[in-house]
This record gives C-alpha cells, structure tokens and sequence, in this order.
C-alpha cells in the first residue's frame, strides 16, 4: 500500500485510475480478512477471483476455518492443482467455491523446491482426493496424511519423474511412437 | 464324510476386473469390484488408460493451437471445451468478443449439450438392457447434429472453430433454418426417449433408489453438472455465474430430489428441453455483425504473470480452465478441470451396496466421458 | 396313432429318419431365424441390418456359420475340461429332445406321447445343467455369475412355466399335444385362459433368456455371461441352442395357446395348409419376442426372482385353482376367461405397484426458475 | 406395464417410420462444402505449377509438426525466361497423415492459399496397412488438384 500512496502524489490522474486497480475492497477481500484473521493472508487481484497467498503451515486449518465460517461457507473445491514456477518453486493452488454465497476464491500456497510437502485437504472436502493424487503424481508433492496415496493417471511405478515439471522433457513425438511403429522401415527388421 | 454344520460354511468374496476392456464401461475406464454374491462391497476405480498429457503439450502449443487440444479432452462436447479454453485466453488478453461471435457461440454450445446428452441417453438405455434401440435413437438425432456442425466447422467431432476473440470463420448462410430444422428432428428424439424410457415399469424399477447420492455428499465430493442437480442443489454456472449472453436469457434449471439413478437420467432430459429453448431464444437475437474483434494480433501474447479460473457448464458438469501466464505466446500452466473427474469419485460412495448390475447403471448414469477424466 | 411318414413300419428306423429331418430342420429354422431377428430388430432400430451378403444379406448366417465352423475353439487354460467342453453339447440336447413331440400339423412329429407337456418342460429344463457347466467350467467370473444367474433364474421360472401348462392341460383334459390342438378346433385356449397366455410369454421368455429377462448373459454386465470364454463351433452350439429353443417356445404356444394346425371355421386343412397356420401362429410369438427385445430394459436379478416368486406363481396357482374348481362343477368356461382377465388386470396393478412406490413421475422433477440458482 | 406397452409402441412407431441409415461403402453420404479430410496442396493451373512456394509458415503453425517443406528456386521463374511471379517453390512436401490432426491451422495461415483440406470422400478413406503409407509426398498431395477432383473451400 505505501507504493500506493508514493504514486498517489506524483500525478493525480493516474492516481484514480491505480487505486480503482490496487484497491481490494471491491472484491471479497474485506470479507476473507475477517475470516482469516488469525492467518497470514496475503490477497491479490486476479482476473476474475480474489487470490489469497497463505503460507504452507496455516494452509489445511484456513481452508478448514473457509469452510466452516458462517459467513463464506467455501463449500465446494472446484479445483486443486499445482504450478511450477521452476526455481520459485511449486505454488499449490485450491479454486474455491461457496455454493450459498455464491463466491470465488483462489488460494495459493507456495512451497520451495526442495521440499515439496503439504498437508491434505482430504481432511476438508473430500473432493481433494482424486485432485491431490494426481497433483502428486504429476509434480511430485506429498501431500502428508493422504488417505491414498496412489497414483491415478500415472503407471504404478512411476513415481520418479514428474510429467508437469518443467524440467520435464517434452519428448519429442518420434521418441514417444518409435522407430519401429514404421516410420523407420529399415530398421523394423524381420518382426514382421 | 461328514457335512460341516452351516455356521463352519465359510464363503469367500469374489473379485471381479470390470474393464478396461468392457462393453459398459464408456471407453477404458477400469473398476474392480469386491462382490458378496450379487451385492457390491468394495469398488475399486482405476483410471489414466487414456492418459494424452494435454496439459502439457498445451504448454507447448500456442493459444491457436491448443484450441485442437481441448477438443479431444471432450469429444462428446468438444464445443464446450474450447469454449472454456478461449474464454481463458480472451479473459488474459482482455479481448472483447464481438455480439454475433457470442451468439453463434452459445447456441452451438447448447446443440453441443443437446448431442452430448442424447448419446447419455442413448449408452444409458444400452446399460440398463435394452438392446441397442436407445443408442440407435441417440445416433439417429447426434447424427443431424452432427451434420450441422459439419456443415458450419467442417469436422464432425473435433471442431476447432472456436478461437481466442471469436470463431474462426462466419457460419454458412442457411445456419438458421439449418438450426431450427435439426431442432424439430430433435424435439422428435426426445420424444422418443421419453416414449422408450421414462415410463417403461423395468426402466424404473431399475433405475429408481438406485445409487443415491445426498446433497452434502454431491456438494463434498465437488460433483457438478446433472449428476449434481440430480440430488437437488440447484447449481448451474450458467445461472450462478453467468458467461457469454445466458444472463439474458430466460431459462430454467431441473433439478431433481432424490440423487438415484433415474433423477440423473430425467434431469438431463429435462435439461435438453431447457436447451432447445435457450438456441430458439438465441437464434432469434442473432444478427449481423463481424465475428472476430477489429483489432486482432496476428500471433496473440498475453501479459505476464496473470492467471484465470474460467469455469462453464459443460454437459457434463463444470468443465473449468486455470490458465497462468508467464508471458509469451503459449500457457505457462493449463490446467483442465474436468467435471467427469470429480464426477468418478463418487462412484464409489454411490455403488457400494447396491447390486453388479446397478454398479454398471450407476457408471453410465454418471455419463463420463474418458477422454475428459484422463485428459 | 404313429402313421409313419413314409409308411415305414419299423419303429426305430422311422424315428431315426424322423429325427434327421428334425436336424437338419432345425439348422434351416435357426438360421433363418438369426438372419429374421437381425433384420427385425434392425427395422426396429430403423437401421438396415445385414446387407451385405447375399440379396439383402440373405446369407449372413450360412457365412456366420462359417466363419464360425472356421474359427479356433480355444479353451483356456485353467479351465475344467471335461466341464467346459461337454457344456454346449448338455445345452444342446435337452432342446432338441424338445422337438420329439411338437406337432408341426396333424400328425407331423416324431413321436406322439400321452405326457407330452410334461416332457417338453421337463427336457427343457435339463438345459440349465449345460449352463451352470458352462459357467463353472470356464474359469471366469463373468461366466461363473451368468452360470449362477441362469441356474437361479431358470429353477425359478420353470415353476410358473410347467404351472401355467399345467392349467391349460386342465381345460384341455390332456397332456398329449395332439389332443390339445384338436380340444382347440373351434375354440382356441387363450379365450379362455388370458392371464396364463400373460404368464406363458413372461416365463417363456426367462425361460429363454430372453430381454427382459437376458440376466444370465447381460452384455452390459456379464459381458455374455456363461458363453464369454467360448469359440467358434461350441460358441455356435450355444447360440443354435438358444434359436432353436426359441423356434420350440414358438411352437408349443401356437399348439397350446393358438390352437395349432387347427383350423375353426369349417372343414379339415390339407397337410400344407396346416404347416402354413402353425408357421403363421409360430412367427407372431417369435416377432413378440423380438419387439420385447428391442423395447423393454433388463431386470435386476433380485427383481426378477421377487416377480417370480411373489407375483406369477400365486396368479399361477390361484388359476390352477380356479380352473380346478370350474371344471369339477362343470361350470361355463367363460367364468375363466373373466377371472383370467381379472387376473391380468390384478398382475398389472401388483406390477405397476412394485415400480411406483412414489407419486407420478410428472413431479419428481421441480425445476428451480431463473432466481433459484443465485 | 402400461408403460411398457407404451415403449412397445414407440418402437413399433420406429418400426413403420423405416430406416435413417444408409449402407456406407456402397453410398456415400454427400459431404458438405466445409468437410475437413486432410491438408492438400492446390495445383497452379495457369502456370502449371504449385500454389505452395515452400515458405514454411505451415510447417511452423502445425501443432502436431506432421509437415516437411523443403523450399527450392523456382526454374519457371521470370528471370529465368519462365511464365511464373514466384521466386522460390517447393520442392519437397511431405505430410504425414497418421499424425495430422484436422484443425485447419495450416489452411489459415498460408499466405497463398496453396493448401486447402481435402473435402471429398477420398480424403475420409485413406486406411493403410503399414503407418509409413500415410507419408505423402508432394506428387500425391497435388494429384487430387491437379486432376480437378476437389473443389476446395477457404475460409475468409
């Protein structure tokens, strides 16, 4: 906010113009800080929904405290996904929805490279299960306490390379089909 | 020998792999059931048979090109998914959709819902035992709308005409009355369908307090579209949050009461009436107009470090897209939410209990497509 | 009473030319009848059905045949030899014994016996040993359900079956079929016994595991059932079975039901003639099967016992009993036509029961207006 | 059982309204102008050559990277005493139908609308035996233009 009120004195018609951007209180804001304050919340304006960034220890017990609050009541996860951010890390990303109060909220906790673990949000909504096995599988984050830690799109072995992480090859298509599915006739040999 | 006395009897359950390879499982979608004679005791869902990474090669491919992608997420409802995909990149972008562009789009969508449900219909008829009829009938009324959308994108399943800012080329000249026509031969198939079904006594025997599922349980498990409306909570995006023009239009959302089997199977019926009327209300506020904005980049970037969620009512429920932005031409993170996901996890909660012939209704009545759960 | 076809005296050899006949009959009807059912169901379903082979797909069968007779028969590997490959010769034979006493007209069949309902019913059942052979020798577990199903099933539906029979026998004073058929000549039994006509077509078709009642072998569930592990020739035995089961289903209700070769208005019919009518009376219970077959869903297995059990055996019984009573007072037959018809109304209503235990299905569905969802 | 008497009508209706389908390999469905087979190249008539000058551009915009142009200086050019305004042309063309997927991409970003979908039958039955079949080369992706088998559609 003190950037804010530097810009505010340099030029008075921009200044209406960024306070309308930077201002929250158009949004829930207002509302998700009362909600959440005993948490540590940092709030961003995202294109349509509010995003919250909540540090990774708080994380299961706002989103447990979101839920339960008489005046959200973030009911339904719409969404649970990662987003790797390379050398910034994982952000772990919960789009929720409340269902009587119709409102968005997204919620982002980020977690450093080197350790890639969270707390479940099966404890919440039960919805998170399939959502954080298969975040799990494709970035290689432990969700702690999980209530089945399987892979889901995945084989069952492969629980040493992350497809969604940039550091992810993308193979090239001619690795992935082969030089014996004939595109290589020459070398197809006598399997025929 | 001597003839243990009945409490030593001991029975053993009996595991059967239903899958991937299985005439009722939609695709390749596995499950393996624990059953005590008849009776489901534990379900056990695999899925990822139809793993493409579409996630990731989108991150690959830019925003013209990714539209291809979202098409095979859902083949049933292609529309919808680019739908949701350009409707990201147009949020990022802040591209304003010119009028008859969100017209043409919305009323394709709903004939979209309309295809995708009758062949529900027509694979739900197939589960419950009739013997073909039902799909027949769906094929029959999918087919004329698959011709329309032929005639205007020139695919039959795998459109691509959606594209950031609008469509990418204009509709045929007769669109209009090649819309209403397909809307009177669709009228006369769900006519049919509720001639075949709706009343038949096997029918809803079958299907009636078959698999339900509670509100709070749906609303839990984050089940959307139908099978979510089915056990009574009214939520359909296009009423809750609208998109494109559907806050303009006047329409009803069917919900039922129960959560069973048959609600899910006649919300959808009922929610392909609702569709007909919305693409009759549309068709009569379409007008002239260009379809793309006037100024269109030739290769789109978006700004950095922006993120949306768009969600849209897909026919199969919430058909979300989470797409960041780094910059660039192409997605930094996309992120397909899929309704059918969600959906299939409830199967468990729904199946346990119930008879090996209603876990298989209670599949198909989910509707999954299995394109959309492996992505 | 045995007038040999060709005069030949000598017993033994004249049912074994008779049995020939009924052969190689049979392959012919059950041909003919895989290629009328898929061009019946296909018209149903307004598709075109086979067209490929032959004018208008005429050969389909003699080429799936082939294809069939041409085929690998495979056994798996943990499967129960003896078990798995007797099973479709234990399906096979009981149905063609069925065809010893069918009368095809006056006269025409291979042997004339005094029990011969009892007979068919009881021959017709032994098929279900081959099924549950099937289903416990393949070693699969979709067969072993469709073997079990069908054992279950097909012990619940004889009862109802050989009752409603049974009834008709009462009004008809005979078990010998011809007798039955010539008790009909002017009046047929179904006058007079409409509810068991009801309860004859819906436990013939368990009987036959036929849709609604393809428990046993549900595609979309058992994924064929006892049949899945099976190939070419013995996969064939099985489905000739089921047709020729069928063709005989068709038969005993044109005898016992629609009066047979009998023909009510005046004079005898020529032998042709004859064969004509019950071919006629035959194709109308085939072509009702096959219409249930593209109309109607499967039932639940629980569902079907229940309807067996708590539904058709006490009309069954109730119209044993009041056929029993009619006859030994020598009251007019007519009384039977209005308590069979009170009974089809009663059947209807406990059937209409069972499936509507909520209000009408108009308003289970509340549709929420434009400010419910927000 | 009312209701299933009702269904019995409904497919006696079925029955008596006669078949909606048609038996393909022996007819054909008439395809609509906009029908999207796979990518062809258009034949120059006036100059007897290709549209395509080998500029890339759809080999670049393809998603699934089925295309191979290889661009060449075009004899038939003015300078060289030729009838044709093109500099460069192409020389080799391969696409590989087995991976293309249909979205008309490479169409819309040609500059000389040298490619076009194929809209006729011939390009919905294309069923090989062997993947490499599905190859083409430029000599079959020219032929169909050449000989005037399809009429092509763009898009504006």
């Amino acid at each position: 906010m003190t950037s804010d009120e530097n810009v505010n004195n340099t030029n008075e018609e921009e200044v209406s113009e960024i306070a309308v951007v930077d201002s929250l209180d158009d949004t829930i804001w207002p509302l998700i800080n009362r909600v959440l304050s005993s948490v540590d919340v940092t709030p961003e304006r995202g294109s349509i929904d509010l995003i919250t960034q909540i540090p990774r220890s708080d994380i299961i017990r706002a989103l447990q405290i979101l839920k339960d609050h008489e005046e959200v009541q973030f009911n339904y996860l719409r969404c649970l996904t990662a987003v790797d951010n390379e050398s910034e890390g994982v952000d772990v990303v919960y789009h929720l929805y409340s269902i009587p109060k119709n409102i968005n909220l997204t919620v982002k906790v980020n977690l450093p490279v080197d350790d890639k673990t969270i707390g479940t949000a099966t404890e919440v909504w039960e919805a998170a299960n399939w959502l954080e096995r298969e975040t799990a599988e494709m970035f290689g984050i432990t969700f702690n306490n999980h209530p089945d830690p399987r892979t889901l799109l995945m084989p069952e072995d492969m629980t040493d390379t992350f497809p969604l992480l940039k550091s992810h090859p993308f193979a090239e298509i001619e690795i992935l089909q082969g030089e014996l599915l004939g595109y290589d006739r020459e070398n197809q040999g006598d399997d025929e | 020998m001597v003839i243990e006395s009945a409490p030593d009897f001991e029975t053993q359950d009996l595991l059967i792999n239903v899958g991937p390879q299985h005439p009722s499982t939609h695709g390749v979608f596995r499950m393996i059931l624990e059953v005590d004679g008849e009776i489901v005791k534990d379900l056990i869902p695999h899925i990822g048979y139809l793993h493409r990474g579409a996630e990731k090669l989108c991150e690959n491919n830019d925003f013209r090109q990714g539209v291809g992608y979202m098409d095979r997420t859902e083949y049933l409802a292609s529309h919808n998914a680019e739908l949701s995909y350009v409707m990201a990149v147009e949020a990022l972008a802040e591209l304003e959709v010119p009028e008859r562009a969100q017209w043409i789009r919305m009323i394709l969508c709903e004939l979209n819902r309309l295809s995708s449900h009758f062949m529900f219909l027509g694979a739900f008829g197939v589960d419950v035992g009739v013997f073909g009829t039902p799909f027949i009938y769906a094929w029959r009324e999918r087919e004329a709308l698959i011709d329309l959308f032929e005639e205007i994108s020139g695919d039959r399943m795998m459109y691509a005409y959606f594209r950031a800012g609008g469509l990418a080329w204009e509709v045929p000249g007769n669109f209009e009355e090649r819309v209403r026509e397909v809307l009177v031969s669709t009228r006369q198939g769900m006519k049919d369908f509720d001639n075949l079904l709706t009343r038949n006594e096997i029918f809803l025997a079958r299907t009636k307090n078959v698999g339900i599922i509670s509100a709070e349980d749906a609303i839990e498990l984050g089940m959307s579209g139908p099978t979510l409306r089915a056990s009574g909570v009214s939520l359909d995006i296009r009423k809750s949050e609208p998109y494109m023009y559907y806050d303009q239009i006047d329409f009803e959302v069917p919900i039922g009461t129960n959560g069973d089997v048959f609600d899910r199977y006649i919300v959808r019926l009922k929610e392909m009436e609702q569709s007909v009327s919305i693409i009759e209300q549309c068709l009569e506020r379409l007008n002239d107009g260009p379809i793309m904005p006037e100024r269109m980049p030739r290769m789109l970037r978006l700004p950095e470090g922006q993120e949306v969620y768009i969600r849209t009512e897909a026919p199969r429920g919430e058909y979300g897209i989470y797409l960041v932005s780094k910059g660039g031409n192409k997605p930094w993170r996309l992120k397909v939410r899929s309704a059918c996901l969600s959906n299939l996890q409830a199967l468990k909660k729904m199946s346990v209990g119930q008879y090996v012939a209603d876990a298989i209704i209670i599949l198909g009545s989910i509707d999954i497509v299995l394109s959309e759960v492996d992505r | 009473m045995n007038n040999g076809i060709y005069g030949i005296e000598i017993a033994w050899l004249d049912a074994v030319i008779r049995l020939h006949i009924i052969v190689g009959l049979m392959t012919v009807v059950v041909m003919g009848l895989i290629y009328v059912e898929r061009k019946v169901l296909a018209r149903f379903q307004q598709r075109l059905g086979p067209t490929r082979t032959g004018p208008a797909g005429l050969l389909q069968s003699v080429a799936d045949g082939l294809k069939l007779v041409g085929k690998e028969d495979l056994r798996p590997r943990n499967a129960d030899p003896w078990t798995f490959e007797l099973a479709p010769y234990m399906v096979f034979i009981p149905v063609f014994l069925g065809f010893v006493i069918v009368p095809f007209a006056f006269g025409m069949q291979v042997r004339i016996l005094e029990l011969g309902l009892i007979y068919f019913v009881a021959t017709s059942s032994l098929g279900i040993i081959g099924w549950v052979m099937a289903g416990w020798g393949s070693d699969n577990r979709y067969a072993m359900i469709g073997g079990m199903r069908a054992a279950a099933q097909g012990i619940s539906y004889e009862l109802p079956l050989v009752l409603s029979l049974i009834s008709v026998a009462m009004v008809s004073e005979s078990y010998n079929l011809n007798e039955i058929v010539l008790s009909q000549s002017t009046y047929p039994n179904l006058l007079w016994q409409p509810l068991v006509l009801v309860i004859f077509i819906i436990a013939g078709l368990a009987e036959l595991n036929r849709t609604p009642f393809d428990i046993p072998v549900g595609e979309s569930e058992v994924v064929g059932g006892p049949f899945v592990e099976y190939s070419g020739i013995r996969w064939s035995f099985f489905f000739l079975a089921e047709y020729a089961a069928l063709f005989i289903m068709g038969l005993i209700f044109a005898a016992v039901f629609m009066g047979g070769w009998a023909w009510p208005l005046g004079e005898e019919l020529g032998r042709g003639w004859q064969i004509l009518l019950v071919t006629v009376k035959t194709s109308l219970f085939i072509f009702l099967i096959f219409w249930i077959r593209a109309s109607v869903p499967r039932l639940r297995i629980d569902q079907l016992m229940a309807f067996s059990w708590k539904i058709l055996l006490p009309l069954t019984f109730a119209q044993v009993l009041i056929n029993g009573a009619v006859l030994v007072y020598d009251a007019p037959l007519w009384i039977l036509t209005i308590t069979g018809l009170v009974g089809i109304a009663v059947l209807v209503r406990l059937i209409e029961r069972a499936v509507r235990p909520s209000p009408a299905i108009s308003n289970e569905v509340v549709t929420a207006g434009n400010e419910g969802a927000s | 059982m009312r209701g299933i008497i009702k269904s019995l009508a409904t497919t006696m209706s079925t029955f008596i309204r006669g078949p909606v389908t048609h038996g393909y390999p022996s007819k054909h469905r008439e395809l609509p102008e906009r029908d999207r087979a796979f990518p062809l190249l258009l034949w120059d008539k006036d100059i007897d050559e290709p549209f395509c000058t080998g500029c890339h551009a759809c080999e670049r915009a393809c998603p699934v990277e089925c295309m191979t142009v290889i661009m060449k200086d075009n004899p038939n050019h003015e300078s060289q005493d030729g009838n044709s305004k093109r500099r460069k042309i192409v020389d080799e063309f391969w696409i590989d139908y087995g991976r293309c997927m249909r979205c008309n991409i490479c169409v819309e970003v040609c500059n000389f609308e040298a490619i076009a979908m194929n809209n006729t039958w011939s390009g919905h039955e294309t069923s090989v035996y062997d993947r490499a079949d599905l190859v083409m080369d430029l000599p079959q992706l020219m032929a169909q233009s050449k000989s005037d088998e399809i009429q092509e559609w763009v898009a504006d």
